[in-house]
């Protein structure tokens, strides 16, 4: 039998995620196995663990896993808090951990070691994204993050890529995470853009609650001819962007942007089961079931060394088009979409409407765990 | 007939400070005001930010005042009081996506009586629940603050674990009613139209609350019975019945404060209202227990200095709370109003 | 005479696994003051205590106005007309003094008058009127108490221990205030220690011992007659 | 002999002796009894929790103070570990620098607090140890170059301790009744010879004339003051102690974990499920603690799989299953949290007192 | 004549406007039982509290053996020698009788800081606290927790924990009310043994007049916050201050009138 593992937060704030992420999970085996969900002839064995998004019990569950449950390899978790307390521990067991969704840049950066690989994007795939997105003549770009690490590295890999095209931000702002009031933020990027000419966008990442898109709209923005730039997130969280009909953005995945036949099977058969498109976290699910399944065949073993020889380099389909696991640092190379917001009154959120894919090729992500 | 012997005890002035004291925090508002206007350069930034800080202060007020209610009167801590705060949001949001025409109508009477309905709703769901919270849970520990603390503390686990089984554990987002979208825009500065709504709604339960309190014996009654219940009731009071009454407006009015929160934020999760507890209980604590005018007060103080502090040094931001807090403490260590002595 | 307003027959109470009171025989007349006397802890305030409704008897019955009141609610009970001066005071100490008497003019704003004649007996509830009732001093606590039971007109009141922590001269103006209550109609049930106050006031005695009762009758006669007393309460002649 | 290592407080039931007993010695035969990794980190983080709430119960069922910090001065034990560990390479002396450091600055924190706000009535105290502790949370996130922010860190405790240090290889061929000795067995009796020890001395602390001061206290403040006592040192005095022995719980657990962070040490999640320990266990027994850690961490590790269970007996029925989901478990938890507050007032250790 | 050993000097406490104590001046001598009277609210339950330092005075100096300890906490003046005990019983409810003694012995012997040793090893404060207990007739239920006592027994232990302490300043707030008549005279006969100790001095709240007649040496009289009089019991109880403020028309007036 081949036992794997998948650990992650079942309960708590990301309980949405969670669930995506698990449904788009199983998808990917059974669509890479054909539905038998056996590999080489052998079963495939799923145990599923709930960190409760606490790293420590992370920690103590991937212990467990390869430990106790002797399961060959092991796949999440949903936060990065948790990721990073787990990655030592694949280290000590010498086996793999292929994290999915966690986005954290250090997953494949400074924490990182040869067990671990990542079908998630990470930070900088989303900033460079969106600075391909945005750029453009007589642009002004102010940001707005969340101020701790996550915000910062974010927007830090943001003004990177920015500074490739030419650009630098005008403003950068940050509010402590459970900001409800953004009134003073607001008025601190007012003040920065009025009196600027030409095209002026703030781009906004947010992870969880607070809402700040709609509430600095509500102070009509317009009036100094700002307008909102952001990513993609939620089908739940799409709804708010109805009131941004033409933001631009660059996003990770939404049903209708690629056009593949890994989505189109993922795309039919989740509404066959669920009643809904699959969501944003659905997709790297798959795309992760996929890639153990086609890890395991092309290493012919679960033996460790084995997978990664073979994950090294490997490329695989997956519902956002093919991946490649990059030699260097184990991070899954993929494409993003630059999209812009359409509304349309018979759906229930705003629809991100292709503008163009942004390839492998075009979008140079840093390396950083040397 | 017998006359007592004559009774006359020194009297003296009272020094300045003595008389003016208990006036000191109604100052306070102003006074901030003007330093707000002081440090912050840009006129039109600071009136956005002294309007919209105000009216944050009401809304703030409006999710703490059940609990200032409950806690000052009671003497209940009730940390399941955020559970009522989503619940509150959860019931008004979902009746008003019921009233879908209503709501998208642009006609401002047809939203407003969307709200008003989303928030009858809410406040009766609320004010149930707080029936059957105080007789099943708050009942057996009146008098005793820990077991409140965890026993409460279990309530707010169950309520927001049954919101999840009965709503789904997704963030459910919504968009305000039509005409209560966008801003006022005036004198450069612009001001949400949903936090005018919200600065009425406070008002009127200021002033609701303070009436009640004043112009009634409920107040009186209440605040008796926690130090003997057993007078009041010799006195000819149903005791049971004022303290269930009291803690079904206290939940009604979470409930009323969940909706508007609901409504501001328009995105809800079970646990919105657990995560506004903590400036919840640092506006009550600030106010004074139990005090309706301290709890108003302290929260118009808090909306304000959140927002000027953002402005100015937004670093700063996520200490201003705490930071006013321990400074109305070491002034006033039974808060601002101190009404009932605790323990 | 008319029946009396109020009686107890046969009651017996229980506090916990404590037999407390064991068949308790009491009348209290219309119009009279009738005193309960007895020797610390023969169960006085447990009497009190059962008629109002803090404690429950167990068997036996009350009788108010020739209503059985033995499970009604405390409340009801007030409301028919029953006034208590508690043994510990029951002072709501964050309330001012003001508001300890709003609030026990169940009945609506408090009548000018009596509020004057209340003065007149205790002069410091009006200098502290809008006083914390906690601050006062131990005597002044107990004139609120008592204040607060004769601010509005009751026809019985059941008045525990009035005159401890009082000095002299209040408790003569306080005896006075209780007279002028009787005059007025009211009956009064008055548990009191200091014997010179209960032969000053009192119509008839009732003596308990160890949860009974044991003498019943004229005050002047227990009054005048001091072996009686020896016996039935272990007073010496240096008490009085 | 038995008398003088309990400090004279002995368990006083016979059921409670048993238990007690019992616990230990599961705890001190954990990685014999139950091998296996999960079944092990169960066992060590029952012995740090129950340093973390015996030293709570010190200052709640003792000094009748509550706090809501305690979490911040176990967060400032964990941290020095890790920091100490990071910065000067991993080795006991880091561990050792690190625990007594992280003690120092805690007991300093809680003198700061105390003489600033212990003067000021309970409940202020109460919320002014709340606010500091989300403050410190906040700063902790903030400051992320220094403790890795909202990820925390992970760091090397010595060798000896990991599980690639194995030993013994000559004399049982490297394995004990089928235990494997590695490191892995040697940091979990660091762990439960270090609860052992910081219990014992909390034994005899309540127990001593300085214990009973804080009874008398904690009963009745305003008397004790006026019989000689200076209430605010005493009230310091235990706040600082109770801080400093949070903080080796705290040191104790970073070692166990090899990682820190804001979730795992400072979070008012914690700081609740310590004063649900105290309070099923037995507010001021001290044994309680024993009994309220255990018998919460084996709740909160093996009830998802109980209910899992469970739920899939009730399948068919309409929301039943729903509600018995292993992602319901949240909720069970608040119902056991109210259901033990009605049914052990006086706790667990109460309950078996009383019944003789 | 011996020096005093507790003096105040224009000792004055202000609430708001009211001055509940006004500049009272007046010294007490070793050896003395002084006996306080005056009406309801007269401020004598406050000067007590100036003295032992529950309230701080506005103004005005309290001296124990000639120095000054106004600036002094609670604590402090227990342990230089002023001991209280007081009008409402304040006791350690739910700890045993002989535990509520021991932490006075305790608290004397300067052992609370001890944090090593076990409590129940130190016999001699046990020996001394059951001593205590033989004194005031109450080693019987010496294991009974205090509030299952009556209250009688309870308002014993509360002058119990007054003389364990053994202060060079006893202050009595109307020890006995509330006490039946069989057990008031143990009461009062444990403090009329304290006054023959010659380096104590003993002051004494009472109504009731009897009592201070038998004990008190000399009687001061506190009115409106004020020192009305002070002197021998006789010609003080005579006086004007005290026959109209005090006593009014008594008792036989009251029974003219019915
Ligand atoms: N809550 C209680 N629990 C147990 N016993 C009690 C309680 N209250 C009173 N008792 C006991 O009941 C008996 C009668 O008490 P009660 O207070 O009625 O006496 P009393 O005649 O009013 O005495 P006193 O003159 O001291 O006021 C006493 O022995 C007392 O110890
Ligand atoms: N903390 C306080 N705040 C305001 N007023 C106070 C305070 N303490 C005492 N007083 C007032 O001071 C006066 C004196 O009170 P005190 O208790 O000293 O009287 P007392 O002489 O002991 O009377 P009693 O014989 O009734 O016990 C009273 O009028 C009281 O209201
Ligand atoms: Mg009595
Ligand atoms: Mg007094």
């Amino acid at each position: 039998d081949i036992k794997i593992a998948h650990i992650y937060g079942k309960t708590g704030p990301f309980e949405a995620y969670a669930k995506q992420s698990h449904d788009g999970l199983m998808l990917g085996l059974e669509y890479a196995t054909g539905g038998t969900m056996e590999i080489n002839g052998e079963k495939i064995i799923m145990i599923e663990k709930d960190t409760q998004l606490k790293p420590e019990n992370g920690k103590a569950l991937l212990e467990e896993a390869y430990g106790d449950d002797e399961v060959d390899l092991a796949i999440g978790p949903v936060s990065s808090g948790v990721a990073l307390a787990m990655l030592p521990v694949a280290e000590e067991y010498e086996k793999i951990l292929l994290v999915e969704p966690a986005v954290a840049d250090s997953i494949t950066g400074a924490n990182w070691n040869r067990y671990i690989f990542r079908t998630s994007r990470n930070s900088s795939q989303d900033a460079v994204a969106s600075a391909i997105a945005l750029a453009g003549d007589n642009v002004h770009i102010a940001t707005l993050a969340q101020d701790y690490a996550f915000g910062r590295d974010g927007i830090a890999a943001f003004r990177e890529a920015l500074a490739t095209k030419g650009i630098s931000l005008v403003h950068e702002e940050y509010a402590p995470t459970d900001t409800t009031d953004f009134t003073a933020p607001a008025e601190r990027i007012f003040n920065a853009m009025k009196d600027l000419d030409g095209t002026k966008k703030l781009f906004v990442i947010w992870a969880g609650g607070g809402n700040p898109l709609s509430k600095i709209n509500a102070m009509d923005p317009g009036r100094f001819g700002i307008e909102f730039a952001g990513v993609g997130n939620i089908l739940a969280a799409l709804k708010s962007y109805k009131e941004f009909p033409g933001m631009v953005g660059a996003t990770y995945y939404y049903y209708e942007l690629p056009d593949n036949p890994v989505n189109d099977w993922l795309v039919k058969e989740h509404f066959d089961r669920f009643g809904t498109p699959p969501d944003f976290f659905t997709a790297g699910g798959m795309a992760a079931g996929i890639a153990a399944v086609e890890a395991i065949k092309k290493a012919g073993s679960t033996d460790t060394e084995a997978l990664i020889t073979a994950m090294e380099g490997m490329e695989w389909e997956t519902p956002k088009g093919t991946m490649q696991f990059r030699p260097e640092d184990h991070q899954a190379m993929q494409t993003m979409y630059h999209f812009k917001i359409r509304v349309d009154d018979d759906v229930e959120w705003a629809i991100p409407e292709l503008v163009r894919e942004l390839t492998i090729d075009e979008m140079p992500i840093p390396i950083r765990n040397q | 007939m017998t006359t007592a012997p004559e009774h006359a005890p020194k009297m003296a002035q009272a020094g300045l400070a003595e008389r003016l004291g208990p006036y000191i925090p109604m100052l306070l508002v102003p006074i901030l005001v003007v330093l707000g206007f002081w440090a912050i350069p840009n006129t039109s930034s600071w009136l956005t930010l002294t309007v919209s800080g105000l009216a944050m202060g009401m809304m703030i007020f409006l999710m703490a005042s059940g609990l200032t209610l409950v806690f000052g009167l009671m003497d209940v801590i009730n940390f399941g009081h955020g559970a009522f705060v989503s619940v509150g949001a959860f019931v008004g949001i979902s009746v008003m996506l019921m009233m879908g025409h209503m709501v998208e109508s642009p006609s401002l009477m047809l939203n407003l009586l969307a709200v008003l309905i989303a928030v009858v709703g809410a406040m009766v769901a609320t004010g149930a629940m707080g029936w059957a919270f105080e007789k099943v849970i708050v009942e057996p520990v009146y008098g005793h603050h820990l077991k409140q603390i965890l026993v409460t503390m279990g309530g707010l686990i169950v309520v927001e674990q049954l919101l999840i089984v009965l709503w789904g554990p997704e963030e459910i987002y919504f968009t305000r009613p039509e005409a209560l979208k966008g801003a006022i825009t005036f004198a450069g500065a612009a001001l949400e139209k949903f936090r005018l709504v919200a600065v009425v709604v406070g008002l009127v339960v200021f002033l609701t609350m303070r009436w009640v309190l004043r112009g009634t014996k409920i107040g009186l009654i209440v605040r008796a019975g926690v130090q003997n219940g057993e007078m009041v009731q010799a006195l000819g009071y149903h005791l049971r019945l004022v303290f269930v009454g009291v803690f079904v407006a206290g939940s009604a009015l979470a409930g009323l404060g969940g909706v508007m929160w609901g409504l501001y934020q328009e995105v809800i999760t079970a646990h919105m209202g657990n995560q506004a507890m903590i400036l919840i209980f640092i506006v009550v604590i600030i106010g004074g227990l139990g005090s309706v005018e301290g709890c108003f007060i302290g929260a118009l103080l808090v909306g304000l200095m959140q927002n000027y502090v953002a402005f100015l040094e937004p670093k700063a931001a996520l200490i201003s709370n705490i930071g006013l807090m321990v400074a109305i403490l070491m002034w006033r260590p039974m808060g601002m109003i101190p009404v009932v002595k605790a323990k | 005479m008319s029946d009396p307003i109020l009686k107890l027959e046969g009651v017996f109470t229980n506090i916990a696994q404590y037999h407390i009171l064991q068949g308790v025989d009491l009348e209290v007349p219309r119009g009279a003051v009738t005193m309960l006397l007895g020797r610390n802890g023969v169960g006085k305030t447990t009497t009190l205590r059962t008629i109002i409704g803090h404690w429950r008897a167990h068997q036996g019955r009350v009788m108010f106005n020739g209503e059985d009141i033995t499970s009604t609610p405390t409340p009801t009970i007030a409301r028919m007309g029953i006034g208590f001066v508690p043994e510990d005071m029951g002072i709501f100490s964050d309330l001012t003094v003001e508001e300890n008497m709003v609030l026990a003019a169940v009945g609506g704003p408090i009548n000018s008058a009596r509020l004057d004649w209340i003065f007149t007996a205790f002069p410091p509830l009006k200098t502290f009127w809008k006083s914390e009732a906690g601050n006062l001093s131990g005597g002044q606590k107990q004139m609120l108490s008592i204040a607060r039971a004769m601010v509005e007109e009751r026809q019985l009141y059941l008045i525990d221990e009035p005159t401890k922590g009082l000095a002299p001269a209040i408790i003569s103006t306080m005896a006075r205030a209780l007279k002028d209550l009787k005059d007025q109609g009211a009956s009064i049930l008055l548990v009191e220690q200091n014997f010179a106050v209960a032969r000053a006031l009192g119509d008839s005695a009732n003596v308990m011992d160890d949860g009974r009762m044991v003498w019943s009758g004229d005050m002047a006669q227990l009054g005048s007659d001091a072996e009686l007393q020896e016996r039935l309460m272990g007073l010496s002649m240096e008490t009085h | 002999m038995i008398h003088s290592v309990l400090s004279g407080d002995l368990p006083r039931s016979r059921i409670l002796s048993i238990v007690l007993l019992g616990i230990l010695v599961c705890l001190a035969l954990a990685p014999f009894l139950f091998p296996g990794v999960r079944t092990v980190d169960t066992a060590a983080r029952i012995c740090v929790f129950i340093v973390l709430v015996a030293s709570y119960d010190l200052l709640l069922g003792y000094g009748g103070i509550v706090s809501f910090a305690h979490t911040m001065f176990f967060g400032i034990g964990a941290y020095g570990v890790a920091l100490a560990s990071t910065h000067m390479g991993r080795g006991f002396d880091a561990i050792a620098v690190g625990a007594v450091s992280g003690a120092m600055i805690a007991a300093l924190l809680a003198l700061v607090i105390g003489l600033f706000s212990l003067r000021v009535r309970a409940i202020f105290f109460a919320m002014i140890t709340l606010a500091v502790a989300s403050a410190v949370a906040v700063l902790v996130s903030q400051l992320s170059g220094l403790t890795g922010g909202e990820d925390g860190l992970t760091f090397k405790t010595p060798r000896a301790l990991g599980p690639a240090f194995k030993f013994g290889k000559e004399t049982f061929d490297g394995t004990l009744f089928g235990v494997k000795l590695n490191g892995k067995l040697l940091a979990y009796y660091f762990v439960f010879v270090g609860t052992l020890v910081l219990f014992l001395f909390m034994l005899r602390v309540v127990n001593s004339p300085f214990g009973r001061v804080l009874q008398a206290i904690r009963e009745n403040d305003f008397r004790a003051e006026s019989i000689g006592y200076r209430v605010v040192k005493y009230r310091v005095a235990a706040t600082c102690l109770s801080a400093a022995i949070a903080a080796l719980a705290g040191s104790l657990y970073a070692v166990w974990l090899r990682y820190v962070g804001p979730d795992t040490t400072l979070s008012m999640e914690i700081m609740i499920d310590i004063l649900l320990m105290v309070v099923i266990g037995g507010m001021g027994t001290m044994y309680g603690a024993i009994l309220g850690a255990t018998l919460f961490v084996l709740a909160q590790n093996y009830l998802q799989t109980l209910m899992g269970a469970a739920s899939g007996l009730v399948e068919g029925i309409p929301i039943l299953p729903e509600l018995l989901s292993a992602d319901r478990w949240l909720l069970w938890l608040g119902v056991l949290f109210i259901l033990s507050v009605y049914f052990f007032p006086t706790g667990i250790v109460g309950r078996l007192r009383n019944q003789g | 004549m011996t020096s005093p050993l507790l003096s105040t000097t224009d000792l004055t406490v202000r609430f708001g406007g009211h001055v509940a104590v006004d500049a009272v001046t007046c010294d007490f001598h070793p050896g003395q039982l002084t006996a306080i009277v005056g009406p309801n609210g007269a401020g004598k339950t406050t000067y007590f509290n100036l003295i032992s330092g529950q309230i701080p005075a506005s103004s005005g100096r309290v001296e124990l053996r000639g120095q000054n300890i106004s600036g002094q906490s609670v604590s402090q003046r227990t342990r230089a020698g002023i001991g209280r005990a007081f009008q409402l019983t304040s006791l350690f409810p739910n700890l045993s009788v002989l535990e509520n003694i021991r932490l006075v012995v305790q608290s004397k012997a300067g052992q609370g800081f001890n944090l090593f040793s076990m409590a129940s090893r130190h016999a001699e404060l046990t020996d001394a606290a059951e001593a205590i207990l033989k004194r005031v007739r109450m080693i019987d239920s010496r294991d009974q927790i205090v509030s299952e006592l009556s209250h009688g027994d309870q308002r014993k232990l509360e002058v119990a924990l007054l003389i364990a302490l053994d202060p060079a300043v006893f202050m009595f707030d109307e020890p006995t009310a509330g006490m039946s008549v069989d057990e008031a005279p143990v009461v009062l006969d444990l403090i009329a043994e304290l006054k023959d100790q010659s380096d104590r001095t003993v002051l004494l709240v009472e109504h009731k007049m009897d009592v201070i007649r038998t004990l008190a040496d000399r009687i001061i009289v506190l009115h409106n916050g004020a020192l009305a009089a002070d002197g021998a019991p006789a010609e003080v109880m005579a006086s004007d201050v005290v026959q109209e403020a005090y006593m009014g028309r008594g008792l036989e007036g009251i029974l003219e009138d019915v």
